[in-house]
This record gives C-alpha cells, structure tokens and sequence, in this order.
C-alpha cells in the first residue's frame, strides 16, 4: 500500500467545532485486495520537531481516511501548542498519518508509508461564506501533486471537495472536472467528486501528466471557474530488460601503436527503458563480468561502465530512460612483441530486474597487431656550427610511426667508431618517443682538425629487448671566434637586446644568444627575453635536454621564484610574462618587467 | 502570545551565554534525570539520522530523545559569531537529528540571531575620489571598492581571495576562509558585496557580482552531481546542515503557504550567505541574470525527481528568496548610486 | 609627532591594480603600503666618512656602461622588514595573487 | 666580467686621514672600502611595483617639513655587511685606531 501524496495540507480556524471534516487521505495498491488501515501519529510538531506535543485535537477515521477534529482547537490550546515553538507564532501544526496494520514508529516518516499533514493555523474565527472568494472555495494555495506508482492496481487517489469549506457553506454548489480530459487515464466524478484512475499506468508510455483541474462555482444566479494545476507523477518499477539500442552486440577492438594503459580500445552500448535503481545505486546493481578463465585477459583488460540518463518521446512528452556504456580498456601496457586473437564475453546483468531476459552477453572481438622497431631511413645527415655551446639541439630521431606510440618504451644511444671527434649526446623524450641530439663537448668542435661526426642511433625497446640501428652524419661548420669577456653561461640573465646578441649562453647554436620580441600586451605568452634557440625556448615545454640544466632555458624550467607580472606554467616555468622576462639560474629567480626601466629613481629622491 | 524573538526588533539583548546549547548541556549535566538520557543520545547518531542503525538502538535512541524534550537542551539553539560554535552546532543536532519529517524537512534552524542592522554610513566623498576617473556605473565594483575602503572588510577579503587565487587555489581552504568571511565581515558589507545591482546587458558587473565568491576554485565545475547526493553529503558535515536547515527555515517554509514573510527577508539573505562555503554553495547562474542556483542537477535521480526538484528550486524557483534579493538590490541601487549624482 | 612623521615608517596609498605596472589589468583598488622616511640614528664611522669624501666630491665614481648614477648610500636605507600578498580580480574576473606586493612592516637596513 | 662591476661590491680607494672628516691630522694614507653597485636580483614585486608608482608620478611624496629628500628606495640598498677597524699614526705619532671604519663586505639588504 501507498500513499497517493507525501504531503497533504488544509487550512484551520481558530475555534472551529469538534467533528468539523479536515480532508482526506488516499493509499492506493501495491498488489490487489490490500485493505488500507490509517493510524494518526500519537505527536503533534511544530517549526521545531524536538518540541513535539500530545495529539489531544485531531482524529483519522481508520477506514475512510478521513481526518477531522476530534475536539475544538481554541485559543487557550493555541497558546498551549505556541509556547513550544522556540518563540515563533505557531503558522504550521505537522502531523504524521501512517499505513498498514502496525502502527509505525513516530518519527520516521518517510513516503510511501506514512505521509504529512500540514494544517495551517488561522488565528480567527471561520469567516462568513459571503466573504470567501471562489478560489477559496475550490483548491487550496499550497497546489496539488499525486504519486502513482506504474503496473499497481487502479484505485482512487484524490477528492477534490475542501471539507472545512463545504462544511461551513453546503449551499454552495462546487463542481470540479479536468479540462480536456479526452483519453486520459484518469476519471473524476461529478458526484462523489472523487479522482480514479481508469487502468494502470505504464511508466515507459507516460512518466507526467500535467493535468488541469476545472472548479465551477455556483451562487446563485452567479458562476465562476477556477483552474489549478493537477501534476500526476508516474513512479517507475524495474520492469524493463536492458537490451542494444542499436542492435549490435559486437566490436572489434584492434591494438597496434597505442599499447599503453587505459587505453580505451572499444564501446558498445546497453539501453534500459528504466530510471531505477536510481544513480546512487546503480554501479551496485547493474553488474559486469568478464567471461574469461585465461587470467592473462585479466591482467591486460578491464571493463569500464559509465551508466547516463537518457530520454525518449512517447505519447508526445519526454520519458526518462538509461543508457549504459561499456568500454574495454587495457589495464595494463602490452609488449610490443605481443601478438594474438580472442573473443572476449561481458555478462551485464540487471540484477534490479526480475525476469529471465535481464542479462545481456557483449562481445568484444580482440586483435593485438605485433609492431616493430625500424628506422625509416638507414642514414641521418646534420649539421652543427662550430660556435654551437653545450646543449645546443641538433636535431630529432625517431623510429617508424614514433608519434602513434603509446606505453612503448623506445630508449635511444649513440655509438661512434672513433673516440677524438665526438661531440654529440642523445636523450629519449618518452612521451613522443623521440632522440634529441645535443651537443655533449663543444669544445670538440674548436677543433679544427674535426670536420664531420660519425655515429651510430641505437633504438630499443626496453621490455623486449628489440633494437633497430641507422646511420647518423654530422658535418661541422662555420668558423670559430672566441667569446666576449664576462658573458653569463645563461643567455636568460641578459635583459637587453644589445648584450644578449653579443654573448653566447649553454643551448646556443650559433654560438650567440638570440633576443625575441614581446607583443607588449600586459601579461602575455609572448614575452620579450633572451633565448639561446628561438625553436625550443621558451616554448612552456621544458624538455628532456632543458631539464638537464637550468641554465640552458630557466624561461621553460624555472619552479623558483618569478617576481613581476606573470603567469606561472602548470608545473614549471614562465607561462606568460609583462615586458622582459630575464632569470638568475643561480639564485632560481626570474624577474618579468617592462623594459623602459630606465635605473630606478632612488638618486633624485634619497639622496 | 510569546515576544517574537526575531530580527532586529528585540529591545532587550538575550544575552549570548545563557541560550545557547553548550550552557545548557553543562546545565543538563549537572542534572542526573536529564545527563543520562542526554549522555546516551550523544552515541546514537551525532547528526545524522539516516544512519543505519539497529532497530532497537533507533528506539533507545528515539526515548532518550523523548525524555529530554521538557530540558534546557530542547529549547537551546546557536549564534552565528559565538566562539565554538561548532561545539554548539553538535549538541543542537544531538537533540534534534532523531527527529527529522524524513530526509527533506530539517526541522528549524539552530541558530538564532539577534540581528541588530545599524543604518550603513560611509563616506561618498573619500569614494567618489576613486570613482571619479571612471565612468562606469558598475555598483559591484564600487561596493567591492567599499569593502577595500574599510580595514577588516579588507582583511578578511584578501584572506580568502588568496587561497581561491587561480596560481593557488585550495578548494577546501578556500571555502572555509569564504565562510570566515560571510561570518565576520559586517552583513552591510557582504550584502553590498553579494547583492549588488548590475544594468541589464552589463556583463562585466554581472561576471564580477558571479565571480566574487571564487566559484572556479571553491567548487570546481567537474559534471554536476546530482543534488540529492549533494544534499545527503551536506546532512554529513554538521555545519553544512545547520546552515542548510537555517536557510530552509527563513527561506523556503513559508508560513503559511505562497506569503513570504517581510520581516524575514534580511535574515533569509543571511541564511542564503550562512551556505557560502558549504558544499552547498548558491550562486548566480550567470553573468547576465540575478537568478541564483545551487550547481547540481537532477540526472540520474529515478524515483526521487519530484524530491531533487524540490531542493534545486528551493534555490532556483524560490518566490521569497528572489524577492529578499531583488530588494537588496533595489536598496544598493539607491544607496550606491546617490554618490554618481552628487560627483 | 612632527619628528616622528619624518622618521621611516610605513605608508598607505589606494591605487588602481593597473597602475602597478605588473601588468594584471582590474578595476579594483588595493592598499599599496610602502616605506619611507629617513633613519638617520644608527649611523657608524663608515658612513659619517663616506658621507664627507662624497660631499667634498673626494669620491669620483666611474659611470656604469649602461648610463644612470651609481648608488651609494651613506646611512641605513629605509626598507620593508616583512611584506604580504594582495588579491584582487582581474577584468576576467579571475582571482589573482600578488605575492611579496605590499610592505608590512619597515626598518632602517644596513 | 662585464656585468659583474654594476652589481652591489666592495670598492677601495685610497684616501689621506684627514680627508675622513674625522678631525684626525695624519699624513698617512688608507684603505677606505665602501659598498656600491645595483641589486637587481634581490628586488620583489614591491620594488617593481613602487619604481613603476614612483616613475609614472602615481605616488606623490609630501615634502618633509624640515625640506630635504624624502627617503623611497624602489630596490635593497647596497650596504656593508661587515666593518674593520683602521690604524694609523697620526701627526704625533701616536697610532691610532677607529673603529669600523671602513667595509668588509658588502650585500643588498631589504
């Protein structure tokens, strides 16, 4: 048993007399053949509920619901009840009205089993009938909303009649029917001005009415119409299978490149008509398994469920519904030498839902494409000034298809025949899979006698042990010329144009620092500064050769203090800088500012 | 009829020390008949009464809670500014969890609170000498203004303006130095803050007046939880359900029905302000509209939609709470803008 | 008192968060403290002399490269001792923080 | 290097006892070490904030009553760190010594 409402109100005069008919309460079936029985809580609240108080006023008829003053409240009993109501005026009395057999405990009022009551006090007496308005006669402020639960047996839920009123004004003639009520489930008769349903109701087909109740008033030769809405919330029931909303039941689910964890390899989707077991519950009762005995499936791939609220239209409004998403992903990342084909089952199962077809089989169909190590060409020809300084980047390797890698660890070294020139170094970016090439000695390349580097690029994969090899020629070139004296090691100190071009700093290749232009705009990316390469820095990336020293582009790889106008990368260095950005390796500072900072005016003032 | 204790018209000032809940639990303490009941209570459930508990635990519980309701600790409540409030805040919800109309009605506010508004003075002149080089008439800018012209308005903005900054931003941290904020700062201040008229179209006010509470920091746009999670998860932190159950009282119960109650339209903005900081943290929807929403949704809500509807419009759709706040516009509209006229 | 008035201590001037020339740009104004003053007491025998080869121009000092004085100072600098971060909202209205922006207290250094 | 001369360092230059100012009568010549030179890495968003104030004219200082410059340093000032005592014999031939008289080292404090 239900209860149509969770709340029910009515309005209460002062010193109306015992027996006077407060409303109606309305319990509808969960299964044919219960009986309601109504119990009235034994407290009566107030705003505050710990000041509860004897229910020595109001009654409820066991079997008809009907609650009615079972003795007059009069003003003395008014003072009574608003002495406990921590100094407010007493509005609102709540009661409690359980069903079923055994009465329910007082203070756990929750729908469907128990409901409301809220009377609202009117310090006065009953006014006349010729006072009252039409609309007082027909429906009350608070509104109305009724709860049906879907597939439970037709019953009556509603009647319109306000009791107190009609009481007081019988000759009033009061009718209430729906407006447009054409093919509605729903019937309200004239007479008993009660509201039934006509059959059950079928969530899936209609989840609201928003009806419209029409109250005629009749005074004599005077009529008048009132209108109120009449929402019927449908309350769903877990009385729909899932099924594919598309029909397909498979996907293929194809692993090459990306071999990393948490790949997501394939989707499929699973629709369910229904909106229980609400969000709260539904990772618990929608289950997944993977149907596999071969414990290696369970180590490499994971199913992840994302269930979302869906809708549909039907009868020409929206119904709720669920769409499940169910995507493999790898749990952990595959050797590049793995290589095989299976079919993978996922039991989803409803466990909500009862009845045979409340699981569902996915398939997933897996192939894990074996990949290779292999250089596209078998040599690589650079060139590096003879002026270039330490941890100039010469230039990028990478095996085949480097930038589709993912969670394969390629690791790149340099062999060389001879050991006199040999100036270069490489460092592995794991993310891009990629070789850098630097500069390791540059004083190697001072030598004149050392005209071209030969090396061999070692690519392995670490896990596997798979290595691919190719040529690398590196000519030098360009003539020698010794620095100024008293240069920085860090093209990043300078902060003017004029002696950043005239020194070299570590990273340089060229050998002379190169200045870059801000665009003057407040705090922005594209600050003035001084750079030893305009390619790599600053660029917000401090890569694997920068990170090697802070010298090389403090601008990328500063975590220091950045003092001035400036935007703080997401992990490290000068994201967006004011003016001139210029940095203090040594003491991890930079400073951005603008650079009409002419020397500061301490002289004119201080002296 | 009992004197209303309510805002502002309270002649006599009931003093602090004597109302409050920590006076009266040493009070009932003291008392065998009313320590034993009450010292059982405190194991029940400390604030939640939806805790899965044995029956016949809940039943103790429910009888020790009966006994009590002639104490001292019935009746107490809290005050915004006391010292330990918290402390307060447990023992008000001691007493009053076992007894709530389901999950949706927190029966009454624990807090009460002697509102005692002095008329807002401040110096136009010393304003107006900022204002007077711009000629934008942005009123959340000149009430943000305001709060910098005054030493501890100042103070307890740039407290939480510094850990809700976007280079530092601490989610937590932030929304506890916004609920020192709306505690301390003088309501005049907050309320000009908060509640500050902006020109139809005038985004940039608009953006400013949405912005001013951190949002991006103090509640992370992620995907909107459903707001009945977001309200259960607020019944589980004490302070978040008294400020929820203040905010229910003065700003949604209306008594009766479709009134709201002039008289509590400053304190129902108190309670709006009372959740800045919670989880539950109302905010305008955007920055071209004075309408204020709590950021949840009702996805995924099955059967309780009409309950999530009910707590998303109790922000949303709620007739006193749009009222209360248009007022307090219309004030700062007069109030701020006598200074344009004059300069 | 006057003398007091003269002697370092802090400062307050409300100015506008774009007039700080960090670049942020705001409508909002913040409270910049600042010090000033002189710190005249703690002078030793180094500066009563330095003081007298500068006056009497027995000191010549060499230019910088880059043009602008030089700075010596003949007595304690009047400088902050502590200072504090300032907040505000930008004209996206992001809350930003300034660290080390505004002086908190000032003393006589050096 | 280059650069290094224009940041805060000991100078030395040699002076006659006489020329300190000091009232002591000496033919000796001495050591006289001062601090000088600029400390741009020491400088905080403070510094850059009230050299911008102090350039754009945003920041107008009130005359001291007794006339003279009013005393704002928009970085740390270049001061002794450390003193040492200077001896000599003076036109009696009586050594003498004074006390810190001369820098040891030097820092940008502030």
């Amino acid at each position: 048993l239900y209860f149509s409402r969770d709340t029910y109100s009515e309005k209460l005069y002062v010193d109306e007399p015992a027996g006077t008919p407060l409303l109606y309460v309305h319990a509808l079936q969960d299964t044919r053949g219960e009986v309601p029985h109504f119990h009235l809580g034994q407290h009566l609240y107030s705003t505050y509920r710990s000041q509860s108080h004897k229910n020595d006023w109001f009654q409820i008829n066991e079997d008809t619901g009907l609650l009615y003053l079972n003795q007059s409240l009069d003003q003395r009993a008014l003072e009574k009840l608003s002495a406990r109501n921590g100094g407010f005026p007493l509005r609102t009395i709540y009661l409690q009205v359980f069903l079923s057999p055994k009465p329910f405990q007082e203070h756990e009022c929750h729908w469907p089993s128990c409901a409301k009551v809220m009377l609202f006090i009117i310090n006065a007496t009953m006014p006349a009938c010729s006072s009252l308005k039409p609309r007082e006669f027909c429906f009350l402020e608070t509104g109305l909303s009724f709860r049906i639960k879907e597939n439970k047996p037709p019953g009556t839920f509603h009647q319109f009649r306000l009791l107190p009123v009609q009481h007081l004004c019988p000759n009033i003639s009061i009718s209430y029917q729906f407006h447009r009520d054409e093919d509605l489930p729903f019937h309200s008769d004239k007479d008993t001005m009660e509201v039934s349903m006509k059959h059950s109701l079928d969530r899936e087909q209609k989840e609201k009415y928003e009806l419209i109740a029409k109250c005629t008033v009749r005074d004599g030769l005077r009529e008048e119409d009132v209108m109120a809405p009449f929402p019927v919330t449908v309350y769903d029931e877990d009385d729909s299978p899932p099924s594919f909303p598309t029909g397909i039941n498979t996907a293929s689910a194809i692993v090459e490149y990306k071999r990393k964890e948490g790949t997501v390899l394939a989707v499929l989707q699973v629709f369910d008509a229904d909106v229980v077991p609400s969000s709260g519950e539904i990772q618990r009762k929608y289950t997944h398994t993977m149907l596999t005995s071969d414990p290696w499936v369970t180590e490499f791939f994971r199913v992840e469920h994302y269930p979302n609220e869906t809708s549909y239209t039907s009868n020409g409004s929206r119904v709720r519904a669920m769409m499940h998403v169910y995507k493999l992903v790898l749990n952990r990342s595959l050797p590049i030498t793995e290589s095989r084909s299976f079919q993978l089952e996922v039991l989803v199962n409803d466990t909500d839902f009862q009845g045979p077809r409340g699981a569902l089989l996915l398939y997933f169909n897996v192939s894990i494409l074996p990949v290779s190590i292999r250089f596209p060409n078998n040599t690589y020809y650079f060139s590096v000034n003879r002026n270039a300084h330490r941890y100039a980047q010469i230039g990028k390797v990478c095996i085949e298809n480097c930038k589709e890698f993912h969670g394969v660890n390629v690791t790149y070294r340099l062999q060389s025949p001879s050991t006199n020139c040999t100036a270069l170094g490489i460092i592995t970016t794991p993310e891009s899979t990629t070789g850098t090439l630097f500069v390791n000695d540059s004083s190697v390349l001072q030598r004149s006698e050392c005209t071209e580097m030969q090396y061999t690029v070692v690519a392995s994969d670490r896990q596997s042990k798979k290595q691919a090899k190719t040529l690398l020629i590196i000519s030098i070139e360009g003539n020698y010329f010794p620095e100024e004296e008293g240069c920085p090691i860090s093209c990043a100190v300078n902060k003017k144009r004029l002696e950043c071009e005239e020194c070299g700093g570590l990273g340089s290749l060229m050998g002379t620092c190169q200045w870059t232009f801000g665009d003057g705009k407040g705090i922005s990316k594209n600050f003035s500064t001084c750079t030893p390469s305009l390619k790599t820095c600053p660029d917000g990336n401090c890569d694997a050769v920068e990170s090697r020293d802070l010298h090389i582009c403090p601008q990328d790889c500063i975590r220091g203090e950045i003092i001035g106008g400036h935007e703080r990368g997401e992990w490290k260095g000068i994201k967006a800088g004011y003016g001139v950005c210029n940095c203090f390796p040594e003491e991890k500072k930079c400073f951005c500012e603008p650079d009409d900072d002419k020397e500061p005016l301490c002289d004119e003032v201080c002296r | 009829l009992l004197p209303l204790l309510q805002a502002g018209d309270l002649s006599t000032m009931d003093s602090m020390a004597t109302g409050n809940c920590i006076h009266a639990r040493k009070l009932c303490l003291a008392d065998p008949t009313c320590s034993t009941p009450f010292l059982y209570l405190e194991t029940c459930f400390p604030f939640m009464a939806s805790a899965p508990q044995k029956p016949e635990k809940q039943e103790n519980c429910r009888e020790a809670a009966q006994q009590l309701k002639n104490s001292s600790l019935s009746n107490c409540r809290c005050y915004w500014r006391m010292k330990n409030q918290d402390a307060c805040l447990a023992i008000y919800w001691t007493i009053h969890s076992t007894l709530g109309f389901g999950d949706y009605d927190l029966g009454g506010s624990p807090y009460k609170e002697i509102v005692i508004s002095k008329p807002w003075k401040f110096n136009h002149l010393h304003l107006d000498k900022f204002e007077s080089g711009s000629q934008s008439h942005d009123l959340c800018l000149k009430s943000i203004t305001l709060c910098t012209l005054n030493d501890k308005c100042s103070k307890l903005r740039l407290a939480y303006g510094e850990v809700c900054s976007v280079a530092r931003c601490q989610p937590q941290k932030c929304q506890e130095e916004l609920r020192v904020f709306f505690e301390q700062v003088a309501d005049h201040y907050a309320n000009a803050l908060l509640f500050c008229p902006c020109d139809n179209g005038d985004d940039v006010c608009g953006a400013r007046r949405q912005n001013t509470i951190a949002p991006s920091c103090a509640s992370p746009m992620g995907d909107l939880p459903n707001c009945l999670i977001l309200w259960n998860t607020c019944l589980q932190d004490f302070l978040c359900r008294s400020r929820l159950a203040d905010f229910q009282m003065y700003c949604y119960h209306m008594d009766p029905p479709g009134t709201c109650v002039e008289r509590h339209s400053g304190r129902c903005l108190k309670a709006y302000m009372g959740l800045i900081g919670t989880v539950m943290t109302p905010n305008y929807i955007s920055n071209v509209s004075a309408e204020v929403a709590v950021s949840c949704s009702c996805q995924g809500s099955g059967n309780q939609l009409e309950e999530c509807k009910h707590i998303e419009e109790s922000f949303s759709r709620n007739p006193c709470l749009t009222k209360a706040i248009e007022t307090q516009m219309e004030f700062h509209r007069q109030l701020l803008s006598k200074s344009f006229s004059t300069a | 008192g006057r003398r007091r008035a003269q002697e370092c201590h802090l400062h307050t001037e409300l100015v506008k968060v774009h007039e700080l020339g960090l670049g942020h740009d705001s409508d909002e104004l913040i409270r910049f403290q600042y010090c000033s003053g002189a710190c005249p007491k703690v002078r030793s025998n180094h500066d009563i002399s330095l003081a007298h080869l500068l006056r009497s121009g027995r000191l010549r000092l060499p230019a910088p490269p880059g043009g602008g004085s030089v700075r010596v100072l003949s007595h304690p600098c009047c400088r902050p001792t502590a200072y504090k971060a300032v907040s505000f909202m930008d004209v996206s209205n992001t809350w930003r923080t300034v660290d080390s922006l505004s002086a908190a207290a000032c003393g006589c250094l050096g």
